[in-house]
């Protein structure tokens, strides 16, 4: 399993890799953590003539937070996010997502941007990034564009960005004091590709649940929010029947892809049992007394 | 020979026996130190890479390797035809002991048709291996597709196809055992059990893969193999054979083998090609399988649907026990140790416990467009305990009998043996009774039963599980080794020598594959012989130094290759006293041999030095009488003669809880008490038990090949191919229970496949236990999410 | 015996030879055959810290007739005079000499040039250029310019090369019909270092005359006063002891088992200029 | 297209190396076949067994994952590192004596990842070492033993640290 | 270190290199190629010999760097080469080696000898073998196997 021969380059800035990209295309890949493409080129599943090694642009490191948005470079390590105080401040989901992200040694490596840019269904952050309302800048030789979630994932291992486009950076909406999240996934043993999950936030108003986002991933081709079972719980109090109304109305939301993990069914029954225990887990979260996220 | 004599030999001050000495060879391990296959680098050498068939099942229209052989640093493209040329002929897999038996001759690589998604059929040889793989990619096959025979329930239907035509169908071997009356005791029986179970198809997942470096010289004609090998002088024959080299021309040396587990005592085809082609060549040639190649080419095991019937009687004693098992092998019969014996051993040792006479077994094994499946650790042990434990603790419900209580009333007394178990072998030195006292007492079993009843208030599920076992280890030769032509020696020899200044050499049949046969091999060396564990060295895994053995599999190392050790050093020892006798003028009787001295036996005082009597004995300066001919080494042979095993027995006991909303089963506890008769290394067996449960666990909850209907294999990666990692698995709380065998003087048993054989069966119970309150039965492994879902009825 | 780390550098012409050769403040060592720098290095014996590898300037390569003689460049390697590969201007006499120069895996590296410049006491080529009266080309950072190789060679290893300049190649006057040559090396060993070596070149109608002992502990030794002697009575007034006589005279003190030796290899040196 | 190399210069285990490589080369099969240190092992090559894990510029990585041009100017340290430099003697010998190994093959990785643990020098249960571990497949021992090693391995370190 | 590309029997060879690695050693260690032997490192036993540039020259005195561009030829390419097939036979059947540290450098010497030198006699023979020190043989039996080749080769003309 060793890899077909490749060009490679180890760029040293931003406009380089735009032009290398503006140039080969789709013949060209962009190799930051490795933790999913090598893989894929140690099995030979993809040839690319050329590697353009990302990991020197110290541009597009480092997490910051300024007027209510939180800036993730797309370098930064899964162990980075892990450590962030940012995150765990602002980014309570992704936080308790962090963990569930491969394995330690995976993670030293592995690329908060890899992960959004692959795009793979059972990956976390892609959900959370849906969940929070992320927003993606890519850059290209004809310049910048932002891409919010909702658009950036398009399918499986599909997104919006354009093969000459370079992901920079990702930024998210800070958590609001009257919102509260849960992440939550099934998989079979510590650090194994999710079969379920699901990201979910929603907003207090009072006693009622003026706002709610919950999306899931690993059952469907892409993150995908489930506006129905969301709808279901907005707009009252939280009740058992408004969390059964919630789990009912999923199977309009989802259409499972059966696998050798499991059938549809199966996968649809256990995204119900996810989303009962997460909007437990959350509304206890709300239910504590302020400032205990 | 009754033990009392042996006792003092291992009950001496300085004996080694029962001491947990550390592995000496695991120094170099923990340094990174190690040598196995792969770290070996030799001059000029090359490597071989393969292309493998992408179908179940094609015909090969045309082969077009020119592209391959233009690229620069190949030096060698070989395809199927061009190999046979090179071999003696293709093997059968079969073993006259299977009466019946039928399989289709095989080539090393596919000759006009590939059998199955994986089975190599172009070989190419380069610089690197990476240059290797870049003109597998050059080699262009027009296939034709055929169709594929994939289901074991329809491999014998009418339409069908028949993989191997010219067998004319795809049975590959029946067999039925029928003990007592058994349609009797089902007539008279108060309660029959009725039972379907089904076992998915797993692989031994070795982390070192196969792996081998082959070197001819044309000169000498000399073939000298390093190979992670568990049984080099079986592969000495396999590779002599099947290429024509002179068998006393083939050297195996078997390095650090990175784990083995069964996998590597058969014949690969891609391994046989490799040394075709150093042969050729006259080079060295290196084949490393990588991980996906090795998910296709490895041996597969444990593929099973059982059907069981059980006959009991209300006050709770079993009275019959039917089993019918069907078993999809792969494309042809592993060789030389066949793809049937698997489904043998289903039928020698399910129900092995228990007392009941009335016992029918059914074996059917079917031809199927998969890989070929042979011998993984515990053969066939997981599907018949499974299926006996899960019977019987149906039976326990059924009669109103606590699990523990019924096993009391049914397992054979310990003080009952010599017997015959229901499947008729002998059997004997066995411990049922104190084993199961000896877990409840470990589990604390009924505070575990509280704690159980107390959480299910709370809606939390856990279940509690006990599986008895028998198992059959260090084969005889009536059993399926050898007998029928095949190159697999059931004897085991030592050969021990004592060295000019005093030191002990060791060089046993047996090899080394992590399980610390060297260590064991030098405590028992020592302890018969009378000197330190320091002064011994032990020599394994290569066939130019060591006497004709049969290797390891079938937990036979310390068993076989002990009494042989145990032997010859007593052999040795007699030697010496002898000599020492002559230079002291006084009767050998009078001598002992304490911490390399020959000492009075009366009162210990040190007579003369062993390094003395070394130097005397090689150097032969004159100080023993002209006509004395020195003996300073001594060979023994040993085999289990008269049975065709010697059955060990033991028992598991597991807790786990099961969420059942998800269906995801957490293992909370698992213990094990195991007989293995006397044990020379309590924390090296510990440890094989340890390692053989969770390697068991793996097939119960996670390991399972899954192939489409057009058989092809779905989960290659070990992303997808789930195998126990450290998360999940539960510690293991091991006791044993010593009953050594009167079949050695030595008196051990084999240990290292008792924790594998169990403990998918106590698990499956505790799951069952756990799901009692729901009525929902599971007994399909491994036991996923979705199976535990379907059983609640949820999905 | 492994080498002293070196910087190495392969320059693609003679400016930047020189360059090369000035620059730095170490040591720097030309680089040609290796086939005497080779050892000395590996037993750090010679510890340059920049090594000038010059085999492939064409410029130290040309062989060509020029008026009543012969130029040779530097690189000529002595298996190349050995095959005839260049016009035999010397009657066979520059083959016989380098045929017989150490082992034929050397002589395909060995240069002439480097062989010279080197100045081994014990070499071939120092005596035998002296015989033939050849003069040395020397391209310098000031120019080109022209010597008498009798005065190019100093001592042992030691030769008239300024700091920055390097030898280009040789001149060597064609010999006439009338000349005759004569040239003996005493070697324990074919390929050895030899331990006497007699030369001998005359050439009765234009009066030259050049007897030439080399494997002395200097430079090679003109004895020109016996070899008008020996030229004028053909060969016949070769007299051993005032060969000897000579030798003594000269400052090298040689032993008396040298002396006879260094006679021995004149006296045969001449016989084979007058064997028919 | 032909092999594409490029000289790297890094320091493995506190030596300075440089060598022409492939840029397809991954780290491990450098460090294998071009600086003989075999101690890391292939088990999978595709990020999943552990078995080849390294520690680059301090952190513990999938050497197979990491291509050898990318290790240019960085610090890499091998289970030979750590055993010359005597950091993790005391996990080693607890490994030895408790007999947290058999075949070995795993064991390099096995190290190297609970070094990182210890490094975190904070009190850890045997689940939360089972989960740092979780990386990392062994076939022969069950991992009771290594979680025991690594658990005496953190005690004794804490109990004798201030 | 220096990149430098050379053809070794035939093939192609890129590698990096310090300027003071010998031929020799950089032909051991990093090619891996073990028929080189190293017996004095100064140039006088031979047992370094190989073929550059189609002559044969002590590997052991010469620096890998200045052989950039060069093609060479060692005893591991002369697998199917006719000469050398010849040559094989004649040592092995005339006792031409013993231990054989010296037989790969001594085939390639004898290879350049039978085809430079085709009409030289047993002195010949034994004045261009000067260069190649054998301990074993006394070299009785290495200039029988070359004279038999050589005969050979006259006689087929």
């Amino acid at each position: 399993m060793k890899t077909p021969k490749f060009a490679y380059v180890c760029a040293e800035s931003v406009a380089q890799v735009l032009n290398l990209l503006s140039e080969h295309g789709d013949n060209a890949r962009i190799l930051a953590g490795g933790q999913s493409l090598m893989p894929t080129l140690n099995m030979r599943l993809s040839q690319p003539d050329l590697l353009i090694d990302i990991n020197r642009l110290d541009v597009l490191k480092g997490i910051s937070v300024e007027d209510g948005m939180v800036r993730i470079g797309a370098l930064v390590r899964h162990a980075e996010v892990m450590r962030s105080p940012i995150v765990a401040e602002h980014l309570p989901l992704i936080a308790e997502a962090m963990p569930h992200v491969a394995h330690m040694a995976v993670r030293n490596r592995g690329t908060f941007g890899g992960s959004i840019a692959l795009a793979d269904p059972a990956a976390e952050l892609p959900a959370c990034g849906l969940a929070l309302g992320a927003t993606m800048v890519v850059e290209s030789t004809r310049g910048r564009r932002k891409i919010s979630a909702a658009e950036f994932f398009k399918g499986m291992f599909d997104t919006d960005r354009n093969p000459d486009e370079l992901l920079i950076e990702i930024r998210i909406p800070c958590r609001e004091p009257n919102n509260f999240s849960a992440f939550m996934e099934l998989s079979r043993r510590q650090g194994d590709f999710a079969i379920a999950g699901v990201a979910c936030q929603i907003g207090i108003d009072g006693d009622a649940i003026s706002a709610a986002k919950l999306v899931y991933f690993a059952s469907e081709s892409r993150p995908t929010f489930a506006a129905n079972a969301s709808a279901a719980i907005i707009g009252k109090p939280w009740s058992a029947k408004s969390k059964s109304a919630a789990l009912a109305a999923l199977a309009d939301d989802l259409d499972p892809i059966p696998s050798p993990q499991g059938s549809a069914k199966f996968k649809l029954h256990l995204q119900r049992v996810l989303t009962g225990r997460a909007l437990d887990r959350v509304m206890e979260r709300a239910m504590e007394p302020a400032g205990a996220a | 020979m009754s033990h009392t004599t042996l006792s003092n030999v291992f009950d001496r001050p300085n004996s080694y026996i029962g001491r947990s000495l550390s592995r000496p060879g695991a120094r170099r391990a923990v340094a990174g130190r190690g040598v196995y296959t792969d770290d070996i680098d030799f001059p000029r050498m090359v490597h071989a890479a393969f292309v493998r068939s992408p179908y179940a099942h094609a015909k090969i229209l045309h082969i077009d390797t020119a592209a391959a052989k233009a690229m620069p640093g190949v030096v060698l493209v070989m395809n199927g035809a061009e190999l046979a040329e090179r071999c003696t002929g293709p093997w059968i897999g079969t073993l006259a002991c299977f009466e019946g038996m039928k399989s289709a001759p095989q080539f090393a690589m596919a000759v006009d048709r590939a059998c199955w998604q994986g089975e190599p059929v172009v070989m190419v040889v380069a610089a690197s291996r990476a240059v290797a793989e870049d003109a597998c990619e050059r080699v262009v096959i027009d296939w034709e597709e055929l169709p594929a025979t994939t289901a074991a329930e329809t491999a014998l239907d009418e339409n069908t196809p028949v993989i191997h035509p010219d067998l004319g169908d795809n049975l590959a071997f029946k067999k039925v055992i029928d003990k007592g009356d058994v349609d009797a005791a089902f007539e008279a029986a108060d309660i029959v059990l009725e039972e379907s179970f089904s076992f998915g198809r797993h692989t031994a997942v070795s982390l070192e893969t196969r792996a081998l470096i082959s070197e001819y010289d044309p000169g000498t004609e000399r073939l000298t193999i390093h190979t992670s090998s568990q049984v080099p002088h079986m592969i000495q024959a396999v590779f002599a054979r099947t290429l024509g080299v002179p068998e006393h021309n083939v050297r195996i040396i078997a390095p650090d083998v990175g784990g083995s587990f069964g996998l590597k005592i058969h014949t690969f085809g891609d391994e046989i090609a490799a040394v075709a082609a150093s042969i050729k060549l006259a080079r060295p040639v290196k084949f490393i399988a990588d991980r996906m190649e090795s998910f296709f080419s490895d041996i597969h095991a444990r593929e099973h649907l059982i059907s069981a019937r059980m006959a009991v009687s209300r006050e709770g004693d079993i009275q019959a026990l039917e089993i019918d098992d069907l078993a999809g092998v792969g494309a042809y019969s592993a060789y030389p140790r066949t793809s049937v014996f698997e489904a043998n051993q289903v039928l020698n040792i399910t129900g092995g416990p228990y007392k009941h006479k009335n016992y029918r077994a059914t074996a059917t094994v079917v031809y199927l467009n998969k890989v070929p499946t042979s011998q993984y650790r515990a053969v066939g042990h997981p599907i018949g305990i499974s299926v006996a434990e899960h019977m019987v603790d149906r039976a326990a419900e059924a009669t109103g009998l606590d699990p523990v209580e019924f096993r009391r009333r049914n397992v054979m007394p310990d003080d009952g043996y010599p017997a015959v178990i229901a499947a008729g072998l002998p059997v004997k030195d066995l411990s049922h009774e104190a084993c199961l006292e000896k877990l409840v007492a470990m589990m604390e079993y009924d505070e575990l039963k509280r704690e159980q009843a107390a959480l299910r208030e709370q809606g939390v599920h856990r279940g509690i599980g006990i599986a008895g076992f028998i198992k059959g280890t260090a084969p005889g030769p009536l059993g399926y080794y050898g007998v029928g032509g095949a190159p697999i020696a059931t004897q085991d020899a030592c050969t021990i020598k004592l060295e000019p200044a005093g030191g002990v050499i060791c060089m046993v049949g047996v090899s080394e594959q992590g399980q610390g046969v060297d260590t064991v091999m030098g405590q028992i060396a020592a302890t018969a012989l009378g000197v330190t564990f320091e002064s011994i060295r032990v020599i394994s895994g290569d066939t130019d130094s060591v006497p004709y053995g049969g290797g390891t599999y079938a937990s036979r190392a310390t068993a076989i290759g002990g009494e042989a050790v145990y032997q010859a050093s007593r052999a040795l020892r007699t030697e010496i006293l002898t000599m020492a006798g002559i230079l002291l003028q006084s009767e050998p009787s009078s001598l002992d041999i304490v911490d390399n001295n020959v000492v009075a036996a009366d009162n210990g005082e040190v007579r003369i030095p062993l390094a003395e009597i070394g130097r005397i004995g090689h150097f032969q300066v004159g100080e023993l009488p002209h006509d004395y001919q020195p003996v300073l080494s001594a060979t023994r042979r040993f085999r289990v003669s008269e049975l065709p095993y010697i059955f060990t027995n033991g028992i598991h006991g597991a807790y786990v809880e099961v969420d059942t909303d998800t269906g995801f089963i957490r293992l909370l506890k698992h213990w094990v008490v195991e007989d293995c008769g006397r044990v020379i290394n309590p924390n090296l067996a510990d440890e094989q038990v340890r390692g053989g449960c969770v390697q068991g666990l793996g097939g119960a909850l996670y390991e399972h090949c899954i192939y489409d209907d057009a058989g092809q294999l779905q989960n290659a990666t070990l992303a997808d191919y789930l195998v126990p990692m450290p998360a999940e698995m539960p510690d293991i709380e091991v006791a044993h229970i010593q009953t050594p065998t009167t079949e050695s003087e030595l008196g051990a048993k084999g240990a290292g496949e008792s924790g594998t054989g169990a403990a998918p069966g106590v698990v499956m119970g505790a799951v069952n236990n756990a799901l009692r309150p729901f009525n929902a039965v599971v007994t399909t492994q491994p036991m996923t999410p979705e199976i535990v879902l379907q059983a609640l009825g949820k999905v | 015996m492994k080498p002293a780390k070196f910087e190495y550098i392969k320059p693609s012409d003679l400016a930047e030879t020189m360059s090369a050769l000035a620059t730095g403040d170490g040591f720097n060592i030309v680089l040609a055959g290796s086939q005497s720098l080779g050892p000395m290095m590996n037993f750090r014996l010679a510890r340059p810290d920049r090594l000038i590898d010059i085999r492939e300037l064409d410029a130290l390569k040309q062989v060509a007739r020029v008026d009543d003689h012969l130029f040779i460049g530097a690189l000529v390697t002595h298996a190349a005079i050995e095959d005839g590969a260049l016009p035999d201007v010397t009657k066979g006499m520059m083959i016989h000499v380098a045929s017989g120069i150490a082992y034929r895996a050397v002589r395909n590296r060995g240069t002439i040039g480097g062989s010279i410049a080197h100045a081994d006491p014990a070499g071939d080529w120092p005596a035998a250029l002296l015989a033939l009266g050849a003069e040395v080309v020397i391209d310098g950072p000031n120019g080109t310019r022209e010597m008498a190789i009798a005065d190019f060679q100093i001592d042992a290893f030691t030769v008239a090369l300024e700091a920055g300049e390097i030898l280009r190649g040789f001149r060597v006057p064609i010999l006439s019909d009338a000349a005759r040559w004569g040239y003996h090396k005493i070697s324990r060993k074919p390929g050895d270092f030899a331990d006497s070596i007699g030369a001998f070149v005359c050439n009765s109608r234009s009066g030259v005359a050049r007897l030439v002992l080399g494997a002395t502990d200097g430079a090679p030794l003109q004895l020109n006063a016996i070899a008008s002697t020996i030229a004028e009575t053909n060969g016949a007034g070769f007299d051993i002891e005032a060969a000897r006589a000579a030798l003594a005279e000269t400052e090298e003190a040689f032993e008396p088992f040298k002396a006879r030796m260094h006679a021995l290899a004149l006296q045969r040196a001449v016989a084979d200029a007058y064997k028919t | 297209m032909n092999e594409e190399t490029q000289i790297i210069t890094l320091t493995v285990n506190g030596e300075q190396v440089s060598r022409l490589v492939a840029v397809r080369q991954h780290l491990v099969d450098f460090l294998r076949t071009e600086l003989g240190l075999t101690g890391s092992h292939l088990g999978c090559e595709h990020g999943i067994c552990g078995a080849c894990s390294v520690r680059v510029d301090g952190d513990v990585l999938r050497g197979c994952l990491i291509l050898a041009v990318q290790a240019d100017g960085a610090e890499v340290e091998t289970v030979e590192g750590l055993t010359e430099s005597g950091e993790i003697s005391d996990l080693q010998d607890n490994f030895v004596e408790r007999g947290a190994l058999q075949c070995g093959f795993c064991t390099p990785g096995m190290l190297i990842t609970a070094a990182e643990l210890l490094l975190q020098g904070t009190p850890k249960t045997r689940d939360e070492i089972r989960e740092f571990l979780s990386g990392n497949f062994c076939r022969c021992t069950g991992y009771h033993a290594i979680i025991d090693a690594v658990e005496t391995t953190l005690n004794q370190r804490l109990e004798n640290s201030p | 270190m220096m990149d430098i590309t050379i053809t070794i029997n035939n093939a192609e060879v890129t590698a990096s290199v310090e300027p003071r690695t010998t031929l020799a050693d950089f032909l051991r260690d990093q090619r891996r190629m073990t028929s080189i032997h190293l017996g004095c490192e100064h140039g006088v036993c031979g047992a370094c010999t190989i073929i550059a540039d189609g002559a044969p020259v002590r590997s052991c005195i010469i620096y890998a760097v200045s052989c950039d561009g060069a093609v060479i030829q060692t005893i591991e390419g002369c697998d199917d080469d006719p000469i050398m097939a010849e040559l094989r036979d004649a040592f092995t059947a005339h006792h031409g080696l013993q231990c054989g540290y010296c037989t790969p450098a001594m085939l390639m010497t004898a290879r350049d000898i039978v085809t430079r030198l085709p009409h030289a006699d047993a002195d010949r023979v034994r004045l261009e073998l000067a260069g190649n020190i054998c301990r074993c043989t006394g070299y009785a039996g290495i200039v029988r196997a070359i004279m038999a080749v050589l005969e050979q080769r006259r006689k087929v003309g």
